[in-house]
């Protein structure tokens, strides 16, 4: 249109910022933004200024999955009757499996089954993947290659999260130590269902490899 | 307990009642032996790091205790437990006299481990509490309710995961299965009754421990049930022979073959002609 | 909630508007607004407030047969229409012979077929070529030297995958639940990372006259 004169100026693109965020229908990303934006705009103090003005109001703008998008103030949660929708119900062990993979990911089914020292029944992990909270993330390099499994964005989008990172008390958790899967040395919990010694040798694997669970290949796409 | 994050975590106000009454015991409640230790280890009301192992032994052993008195079928895994704490707490309780064996590490190390592994589950179960705290879309937050007719839909995304193509491929495999299973084919058994009737015939000539499957029918060529099949209504009417006192089955171990003899001491009733 | 004890103001009127506003499904007349607001409360004051509010604003409120709903600022529906990309959906049967591919590759139409059990329909693997998860990848020395399609590297991209031996095999089938007990014993998932077939001619070697003819087909990415 009449862009290509028109110089928009801060305000103005603030305003283009607001209709893209009001009518996307989903969360969109900074560079998304940008892409319907003329160039050099800029998208992160639009965003910001934004954020500022519906700071308290009825409808908030909200950083989820690294995207932005608008919602209801969650104070007035009760007044949504009509829109709320029955979440469906997660188990208590689909609830601990998710945020095991939540803290540790990526990190594998044996490893899953490790923390909760249960093995993992069947419909648990397929339940969070149908619902599309976990994903396929990658196979860890150690021997058998297992498959490890991730959050997705739509678990961030669900819950709120502006990255994995901004999941409560991460921080503390990980100074604390609690979110090393490799277990104190020589520790061997009875579990029947897994040979133990084959249990150590994974742990002790993963130890030298990789102390950090970067090993998958898998970035981020 | 160390409350690191989510100051009002009313769940555990509610599983302190749970643990004192730990001995109602209610295995449906727990999901397994690390559960149960953890619910038994709030009612010490100390750092988990710093907790009894040998006084959570004793708790948990007589959890299983009373739950075994209560008849539950408890599953291998609380008695594999139960006797790694017996075990664990008579290591900790006895006086170090020489070096246990060298592969062992010592028994603090391993009781340490333990209340780690505790305080993980612990840490990941307030972690549920304060993801599922959170405001969730559709429950407690709502985005745009009507979006524009004209939508700005995210680009950059293709509705398609790993997950996805996985069950897309099993689901098509799955068919392809079903598309090939006939199932008029119907396969030929061997009757029992003629498996018993067979056996009735050949008793007198089993003096002496015979293999399960020299003593079974030999299959025909031309169709007729497989021989898995005789060997199966065999094994099948032999081992009732065996309750009614007729015969004697023995095998040497797992899997080794079976062998069949007929019983002398008692009277086989009617099976002699 | 704390609705009876706390009596709400003007402002907080206007934010449970708002709220109300933005996440309906569609336009809400006063009355359906006042229904859902303590007793007494100024809706059509609330509106009025609120209308001046987003005066000038990317997004206003807009009065239809008697009915309010947030809206784009006339002037900037250019935005709306602009760059308008529709994400890629995969339809089922796409995904499905998608699958086939991946794990069968390469392998012709008419193996794709015998798999399905249902002939593919021509926009299937069209749809597949031109978003580029697939390509042509060679000819089968069989009678009528039928072409076979193999998975593409931007495939590979899109699923994480480091190569076509990463995809998830029977064990992750199981660990994903989704193999169960009525699978056969003997069900078995290729391993697609096989090289070029003795009985296939790879297209590369076959036409050295047109080292691009694969990409002709293909189009872009």
């Amino acid at each position: 249109m009449s862009d290509l004169e028109f110089k928009p100026d801060e305000a103005e693109i603030e305003r283009r910022v607001e209709a893209l965020l009001f009518a996307a229908a989903g969360p969109l990303s900074a560079a998304e933004i940008a892409r319907r934006l003329p160039e050099g705009a800029d998208v992160g103090g639009a965003i910001a200024a934004l954020r500022q003005r519906y700071q308290g109001r009825g409808v908030e703008l909200e950083c989820v999955a690294d995207r932005w998008r608008f919602r209801t103030a969650p104070d007035l949660s009760f007044l949504m009757t009509e829109e709320r929708e029955e979440p469906r119900r997660l188990s208590k062990a689909a609830l601990e499996t998710l945020a095991i993979i939540a803290y540790h990911q990526p990190c594998t089914r044996a490893e899953i089954e490790s923390v909760r020292g249960v093995s993992l029944s069947r419909g648990t992990l397929d339940l969070l993947l149908e619902m599309g909270f976990v994903r396929l993330r990658g196979r860890r390099r150690t021997p058998g290659r297992p498959v490890t499994y991730a959050t997705s964005d739509k678990f961030l989008e669900h819950f709120g999260l502006a990255s994995v990172h901004d999941l409560p008390g991460v921080q503390d958790m990980r100074a604390a130590g609690l979110l090393d899967l490799s277990m104190p040395p020589g520790f061997e919990v009875p579990d029947p269902g897994r040979g133990p010694e084959e249990d150590e040798d994974l742990l002790s694997d993963l130890d030298h490899d990789s102390p950090e669970f970067a090993q998958d290949f898998v970035g981020e796409e | 307990m160390t409350d690191m994050f989510q100051p009002n975590l009313d769940f555990a106000a509610a599983d302190q009642a749970e643990a004192e009454e730990a001995f109602v015991v209610d295995l449906e409640g727990y999901e397994g032996p690390l559960h149960v230790l953890l619910a038994l280890a709030r009612t010490q009301k100390v750092d988990l790091l710093k907790l009894s192992i040998t006084r959570l032994a004793e708790q948990y052993l007589a959890f299983i205790h009373e739950a075994r008195r209560r008849n539950f079928a408890l599953a291998a895994d609380y008695l594999v437990m139960a006797s790694w704490l017996a075990y664990l707490k008579s290591r900790l309780l006895l006086p170090r006299a020489e070096k246990g064996k060298a592969e062992e590490p010592p028994a603090e190390l391993m009781a340490a481990a333990l209340a780690f592994r505790l305080q993980k589950l612990e840490a990941m179960r307030k972690a549920v509490e304060a993801i599922t705290g959170r405001p969730q879309l559709k429950r407690d937050v709502f985005t745009r309710g009507d979006p524009e007719a004209t939508v700005i839909v995210p680009s950059d995304r293709i509705d398609a995961s790993l997950y996805d193509l996985m069950a897309a491929y099993v689901t098509q495999r799955r068919k392809e299965q079903a598309r090939h299973y006939n199932p008029t084919q119907r396969i030929e058994a061997f009757p029992l009754e003629a498996a018993r009737d067979w056996l009735r015939e050949i008793m007198p000539r089993l003096d002496d421990w015979t293999p399960l499957a020299e003593v079974a029918p030999q299959g025909d060529e031309a169709g007729g049930p497989s021989t898995a099949s005789y060997v199966a209504s065999t094994l099948s009417a032999s081992l009732e022979l065996v309750k009614e006192g007729g015969m004697d089955v023995k095998q040497t171990a797992a899997f080794d073959p079976l062998y069949l003899r007929r019983r002398d001491v008692g009277q086989p009733m009617e099976l002699t002609p």
